[in-house]
C-alpha cells in the first residue's frame, strides 16, 4: 500500500479528481495549503510597504492506493496537474503499513 | 522652555477658569421653546445617528478589517468601549467643561452630570434644538476622536491601558480643544474656522496617534514581517459607513437642516470622491496597480481634509480639496511615514493628522463669504490663513505635550503594551479571552 | 386551572371584541390632512428606517455572529425570513387588530388589508404624520420581536416549523399585547407604561424564547462541546447597527420630531453605554478578561432594558437604568441560566426578558412627571410601580401560554426539531443547501 | 438598417440639443430661497445619505457577497471606483446634461462643474430644496445605476476597462435616458411614468449588463465549476442595507416628506417581502429547500420591480407587484438564464433588468390616480399601459446599442477580459495586488 | 515508530480525542480536510444552477505513537469514529523513522 | 529520500523557512493545523460559560529531502523552532519511496 502525496495547483483540482476517478480510484482526502518554492509570489501592496508574498497557495491531494496501481496514479497525477510552468508541484510516494475502512473494520486493499 | 511654561500656564489658566465659569451656572441657557424647530430637529437627529454609526460599528469595521486575524476583536473592542465609556464621561463632565460658559480656556460646571438640562433647555450655540440633543451630538464627536487615536497603537497597546488613556485623554486633550474652537474658548474668538472638526479631530487625534505609537515603539516584526489585512472587505464596509456617516458629521454641523448644511454634504462627497480617484491613481502610476486599501484610505483622507473646510466653500471646491488631500496623505503615508521611521499602525496621523492640518489651512485659502460668512485667501483675505495655521499649531502643540504628559502618567501605573509573547499570540486572545474560529 | 379560565376566557372576549370592533368600521380615522407635519414625517420615515434596520441587517448580524460557522447562514435566514413574511402579515391582518377600534382585547377589522388607508389618513395614536407611515413604523416593532424569539432556539429549530410559528406568534401573541398596551387595550387603560416596547417586545420575545428553548430541549453536545462563536465580528456589526438604529426604536416612539424623542434617544444612548461598561467591568473583575461578547452584550441589555423608561425618564437616569441592566442581565446569563439548566442558545431571555421586565419596572421607579406626564415612585407616585408589574405579569402570562399551546400546535404536524444528524452537520446546509466556504 | 438610422438621428438630434439647449442657460432656474421647506430638506437628506449607503457598502457587500474568494475585493473595488469617479463626473457634466435646460434629447450647459449653484438655487424639479440637494440626491442614482453593471461582468472583467466604461457609460448612456425620463425629455413628454428608476437604473443597467456579458463571455468554468459563494453572509448584510436604503430611492423621489414619500416606502417595503417569500417559496417548491441566496434574490427582485410604480400604486398593490416580481425574476434567473446561455454572473439582467421592465409595465396597470395623479388599465386607463411599453422599448433600445458600441469602442483600446490566468487566479491579486487572508 | 494518519467524520472528533487520551495518548495533530469518497456530497442551490458538492468537511488526525502501541490505537480511533455509515473514513499507518521534541531534542519514544 | 514533517508553533515559521533556506533548502508546504499536547489551551470565556479550548494553532511543516541531508533539516528546524517552552513541537522523519517534479516529470533526488 501506498500514499500518494500530490502539492498541485488549485485550479487542476478539478483536473486531477477527474483523471483519478477516470482509472477508478474513488476516495481522496485533500488539504488547503500553501508553498514555497522557485515559484516566487506576488508582492502586496500596502500602505506605504510592500510585501512579498512568498508562500502560495496550493493543494495537497493525498490517495492511497495499491503498491500495484501506485505508478499508474502518479502518473494519471503528473499529467493532469501539468501546466509545464513553474509551481506545477510535486509528488510524494510514502509506505503505507496498514490501512482500515473505519465503517466496515476492513483492512488493506479491501478498505479504499 | 516654552513650551513646559505655556502648559504651566494653560494649566493654571485653566483652573482659574473654572473658578470663573462657575458663575456662569446662575446664567441658565434655556430660552423660550418655541425657537425649537421640528425640522432641524429631525435632521439632528438623523444626524447624530449617522456620526454614531461612524463609530460602531463604522469605525470599528475600517480599523479591524486592516490588522491581522489575531488583533480582529481587539481592535473593535477598542471602538467600542470608548463608546460606552466616552459616552458617559461626556455626559458627566466633558460636555459641561467644552460647551457651557464664557471663559477662554475652558467651559463651566453649568451642566455637571446634566444638571438642569430640561425639555425646553437650549444651548446658545444651537437656537433651534433641544439643547439635549445639541449635547448628544457633539458627544458622537468626542467619541470618535478618541477611537481614532486607538488606530495608531493597534495591535499592540494593553486594553487597560487604553481604558485609562481615553477616558483622560477625553477630559484633558478633547475637552479643552473643543472649547477653545467650539465652545467659544480663545481660538474662537481669535477667528479660527472649523466647520466640522479639522483641528479638534483630525489634527487632534492624529498628532495624539503619533505621539502615542512613537512612545509605544513599532510593532513586533515592522518592517520585515508580512502585515497585511486580515480582511480588507471589513475595512471596505467600514468605509462606506464612513462616507455615508459623514454627512451626518459634516452636514450637521451647520446644526440646521438649510442650504449651508446641504453645500458641506456636496462638498464632503466629492471631496471623498477625489481623494479615491486620487489616491487610486497615484497608486494605479507608481505601483502599477490600485489597491482597494489605497482607494479607501483616498476616500477617508478627503473626508478628513474636507471637515474642517465643509461649511466654508462651494461644492465644487471639494473636488480640489479632496484632490490635494489625496495627494498629501498618499504623500505622508508612504513617504514621510517611511523616512521618520515611526511605525502609526493605521496611518492616524498620515490620513487624520495630515488631512486635518490641510484641511484647516485650506478654509484659509478657500473660504467663501457667501457661503460661511467668511472670506479666504482667494476673496482676498489673506490674513484668515495666518489664523487658520495658529489654530493648527496650538492644536498640534496642546495634543502632543498634553498626550506625551498623560501617556508618561500612565505608564507609571500600567505598562502601556502588552508582552511580546502575548503581542505575538494576538490581543484578541490574550487581552479578551477569544477569538475568530 | 385558573391559568386555563383565564386563557379561555381571553379566547372568548378575543372573539367577541371582533364582534364589537366591527361596527367600529363606521368611524373613519381620518382627519383632515392639514395636520401632517412634514418635520414629524421626516423624522418618522427616518425612524422607521432605522428600526428596520435593526433587523435587517442588525440583528441578523448580531445574532449570526454568536453561532458557530455551520449555522451563521441559517440563522441569518430566520431574521431575513421573518422580516418579509411578517411584514406582509401585519398590513393584512396585523396592523388592524392592534391599532384600530376601541375593545380592550383586540383591534378591529377596520384597516383589514390595509383597506380605507387613503393619503390623508391619520391613526388617532399619531397625529402629525400620514397613517401610513404609523402602520408602517409599528410593523418593523412586529418583525423584530418575531425575529428575536429566534434567538432562544438558534442552532437547532427546523426552518419550516419556525415559518409557521412565526406567522402564527405575531398574530397570536404580539398583536394582541400590542393592543393591548398601545393600541388603547386593557392594560393601557390601566395605566401601564411602556414607551418603545419593554413588555410588548423584549420581554414577550425574551419569555417566549424561553419557553421555546425550554420545549425544544437543549443543543446537542451543550455543556461539553465548544459552542464558541465562529466570527465574532459580525455580531460587533450587528451591535452597532442596533444601537444605531434603536435611535429610531426609542426616539420614534415619541412619533414626533421634538424634545421627548431627543430625551429618549439621550437616555437610550447613555444606558447602552453604562450597560456596556459595566458588563465589561463586571467580567473584567469576575473572569480577569473582559470580553467582546461581554460588551456587546452589555450594550444591548441596556437598550433592551432603557426602552420602556426611555421617554419617560431623564437623560442621566439612562445611566443608572443602564448600570442596573448591566448587573442584571449579567447575573441572568451567567448564574441563573446554569442554575435553571435551560439552553437558551443566544440569551433572548436572559438579555431581553430580564432586561425588558426590569425596565418595565424601573418606569414605575424613576418616571418623571415633565418628561412624560407621569411620575414614578421617586417622585412619590408608588403605586404606578404596582401598575407596571401588572402590565409584566400579564405579559408574562399571556406570551408563556400561548407560545407553548402554539408550539404544541405546531408539533402536531411539524417536528419543531431538526434531527440530530442534521444538527450536527448544520443548518446551513440541512436546511438551505448552502454554507459558507 | 432603422436602428442605425434611429441612432443616428439621435446623435445628431443630441448635438442640435446642445445648441438649442444652449440659450437656456440665460433663465436661471433659481428661485425665491423662501420655498425652501426645512423639513423637506431634512427627509431628502436623509434620503440622499440612504441612497448612497445602497451602494457602499450596501451594493459593494450584496454583490461582493456572491463571488468566489479570490475575487471579493475587485468586486467591492468596482463599486468603491465608481462611486468615486462618477460622483465627480456628475457633478461636472453629468448633471446639468441630465436636469437643466428645455430640450427633448439632451439637457445644457447650463450647470456645467456646478457653475451657479448658489445657496438660494432651487431646481424646477424640486422645489421645496436646495439645488444643490437635489443635484446630490440624482448623483446617487447615477453612482448606483453604474455600479449595478459590474455585477454582470464580475469575475472576468479588467480593471481598467471597466473604469473607461462607467466614466463613458454614465454620459453616454445614463445621462441620456436620465434627461429623457426624469428631465423634461421626450419620454417624460410622452407620458412614460418612472417614479424612482424602472428604466432609469434598472432596465438600464440590467440591459447593458446583459450586452457587456455576452461581449465579455462568460467565466472560465462555466456550467462546469463551482461557483458557489465564498461568503454569503456579506451579500446578506447588503441586502438588508439595500432594502433600508431603498426607502431613500423610492420614497425620496417624492421629494418632499409627505404622505406620497410614505405610500411609496410602504408599498416598496411590502414588495420586497412579497418578492422574498414568493422566491422562497418556488425554491422550497421545485428544490425541497430554500436558500438564503434565494430569498434576498427575491427581496432584490421586488425592490427593483416595485421602483418605477412605487409612488403610483396604493400599499397594498405593493404585495401584488412583489409576488408577481419574485415569479417573472425568478423565472428569468433559472430558466432564461440557462435557456439563452449568456453567463450574466450576478444576474443584473435577470433581477434588475427584468424587474425594471415589469414594474414599468405595471404602473400601466396599477396606477392610481389619487396617488400619483394618473390612472392606469385598472383604473380604465389603457393606454398609459402602451405609453410605459413605449419608455421600457426605448430605454431598451438605447441601452443595448450604446453599451455595445461603446464597448466595442474601448475594447480597441483596451482589452476587457483578463487573461485567462488571471481570470483562474482571481482577480483580488491580478487586478488589486491584495486578497482576503 | 507509527505515524496513524485518520480521516474522519468532523462531529466525531471529541470523541475521539477523548478515546485517545483514554489510552495514554496525550499528543495529536488535526487538519481540516475535505474528502471524496463513496459518500457524495449535498447539492448547493446556486441561482439557476445545481453545483453537486462532492468534496465533504472532514478531519485529518494525526498520532504518532510506538509501533507497539501503534494496534491500539488504530482500533481505539476506529471504534470511536465509526458510525456505520458511509463517509466514516479511513485510517493509515505509515512508518517513522525518527521523532524529536523541539523543545528538549529528546527522540523518538521519549519525544511523544 | 525523506519527509520531514514538522509541527511548530506559528510564530516560528518565518524564522524556520529562513533557517532552512540558509542550508540550501528551496522547497517546502505548510499547513495550518491544531495540536492537542501538554501545552493546555487557554479558556475562551462565552456568555455564561467558560470552554477550554484544547486544540491550539501549529502550523506543519513538510520538507521532502535526500536521505543524507534529512539529519541537518531536522536539527535546523529544530534550533529555529525552538523556544524552550512546552508546545514548541515535534518532528517526524517518514521514508520516501519516490518523488516526482510534476512540471518536468524529474524523479527523485532532481525533483526537489
Ligand atoms: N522539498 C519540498 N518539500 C515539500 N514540498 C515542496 C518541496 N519543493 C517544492 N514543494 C512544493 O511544491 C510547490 C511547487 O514548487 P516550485 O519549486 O515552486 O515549482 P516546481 O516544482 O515547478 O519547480 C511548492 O509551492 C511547494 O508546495
Ligand atoms: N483512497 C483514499 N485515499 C485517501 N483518502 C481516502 C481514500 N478513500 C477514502 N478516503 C477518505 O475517507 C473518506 C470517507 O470515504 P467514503 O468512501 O466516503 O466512505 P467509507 O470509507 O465509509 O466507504 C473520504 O471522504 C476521504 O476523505
Ligand atoms: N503524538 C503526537 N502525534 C502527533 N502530533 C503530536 C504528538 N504529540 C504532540 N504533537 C504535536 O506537537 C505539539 C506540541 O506538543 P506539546 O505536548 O504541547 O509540547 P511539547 O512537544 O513541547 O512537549 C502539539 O500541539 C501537537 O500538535
Amino acid at each position: 500500500m501506498k500514499l500518494v502525496i500530490a502539492i498541485i495547483k488549485p485550479f487542476k483540482l478539478d483536473a486531477v479528481r477527474d483523471a483519478l476517478v477516470g482509472i477508478g480510484v474513488h476516495g481522496m482526502t485533500i488539504t488547503e495549503v500553501k508553498g514555497y518554492g522557485r515559484q516566487k509570489g506576488h508582492t502586496e501592496i500596502y500602505r506605504g510597504a510592500e510585501y512579498a508574498v512568498n508562500f502560495l497557495p496550493k493543494i495537497r491531494i493525498e490517495v492511497a492506493v495499491t503498491a500495484e496501481e501506485a505508478d499508474n496514479v502518479v502518473e494519471t497525477i503528473g499529467s493532469a496537474a501539468k501546466t509545464g510552468q513553474i509551481g506545477d508541484g510535486k509528488i510524494f510516494v510514502v509506505p503505507i503499513d496498514h490501512t482500515i475502512r473505519i465503517r466496515t473494520g476492513e483492512t488493506d486493499a479491501d478498505a479504499l | 522652555m516654552s513650551v513646559a511654561k505655556l502648559a504651566r500656564a494653560t494649566i493654571i489658566a485653566g483652573a482659574l477658569t473654572l473658578l470663573v465659569g462657575a458663575p456662569a451656572i446662575a446664567q441658565p441657557a434655556a430660552r423660550p421653546a418655541s425657537t425649537i424647530s421640528s425640522a432641524d430637529t429631525a435632521w439632528m437627529i438623523a444626524a447624530t445617528a449617522l456620526v454614531l454609526m461612524m463609530s460602531i460599528p463604522g469605525l470599528a469595521l475600517f480599523y479591524a478589517g486592516m490588522v491581522r486575524k489575531k488583533n480582529v476583536l481587539a481592535t473593535m473592542a477598542q471602538t467600542l468601549a470608548v463608546t460606552a465609556l466616552c459616552s458617559v464621561l461626556w455626559a458627566a463632565v466633558g460636555y459641561t467643561l467644552a460647551f457651557t460658559g464664557h471663559a477662554p480656556l475652558l467651559g463651566s460646571f453649568q451642566r455637571l452630570l446634566l444638571i438642569g438640562l430640561g425639555m425646553n433647555s437650549i444651548s446658545p450655540f444651537a437656537k433651534t434644538i433641544p439643547e439635549a440633543l445639541f449635547m448628544m451630538y457633539e458627544m458622537t464627536f468626542a467619541v470618535i476622536t478618541v477611537a481614532l487615536v486607538a488606530g495608531s497603537v493597534a495591535d499592540r497597546m494593553r486594553f487597560s491601558a487604553f481604558m485609562w488613556f481615553a477616558a483622560l485623554w477625553l477630559v484633558i486633550v478633547y475637552v479643552p480643544i473643543a472649547h477653545w474652537v467650539w465652545g467659544g474658548g480663545f481660538l474662537a474668538r481669535a477667528g479660527v474656522l472649523d466647520f466640522a472638526g479639522g483641528t479638534v479631530v483630525h489634527l487632534n487625534a492624529g498628532v495624539a496617534g503619533l505621539v502615542a505609537a512613537s512612545m509605544i515603539g513599532p510593532r513586533h516584526g515592522y518592517g520585515s514581517d508580512n502585515f497585511a489585512p486580515y480582511d480588507l472587505s471589513l475595512a471596505v464596509i467600514g468605509t462606506g459607513m464612513l462616507w455615508v456617516g459623514w454627512f451626518g458629521f459634516n452636514g450637521g454641523s451647520a446644526l440646521a437642516a438649510d442650504s449651508r448644511a446641504v453645500f458641506a454634504i456636496v462638498a464632503t462627497h466629492l471631496a471623498a470622491s477625489a481623494g479615491a480617484v486620487t489616491w487610486m491613481a497615484l497608486e494605479w502610476w507608481t505601483r502599477g496597480k490600485p489597491s482597494v486599501l489605497g482607494m479607501i484610505s483616498g476616500a477617508v483622507a478627503g473626508l478628513g481634509t474636507i471637515t474642517p473646510a465643509s461649511g466654508f466653500v462651494l461644492p465644487w471646491q471639494g473636488i480640489i480639496i479632496g484632490l490635494i488631500a489625496g495627494l498629501v496623505c498618499f504623500w505622508s503615508c508612504t513617504w514621510l511615514k517611511l523616512a521618520c521611521g515611526y511605525d502609526d499602525s493605521l496611518d492616524v496621523f498620515g490620513v487624520h493628522g495630515i488631512g486635518g492640518a490641510t484641511g484647516t489651512l485650506l478654509v484659509g485659502v478657500f473660504a467663501v463669504r457667501a457661503v460661511g460668512g467668511t472670506a479666504g485667501l482667494m476673496e482676498g483675505n489673506s490674513v484668515q490663513l495666518l489664523i487658520q495655521l495658529y489654530g493648527v499649531v496650538v492644536t498640534m502643540a496642546w495634543s502632543a505635550m498634553a498626550t506625551f504628559v498623560l501617556l508618561k502618567a500612565i505608564s507609571a501605573f500600567v505598562p502601556l503594551r502588552v508582552d511580546k509573547q502575548s503581542e505575538i499570540e494576538g490581543l484578541d486572545v490574550t487581552q479578551h479571552g477569544e477569538a475568530l474560529q
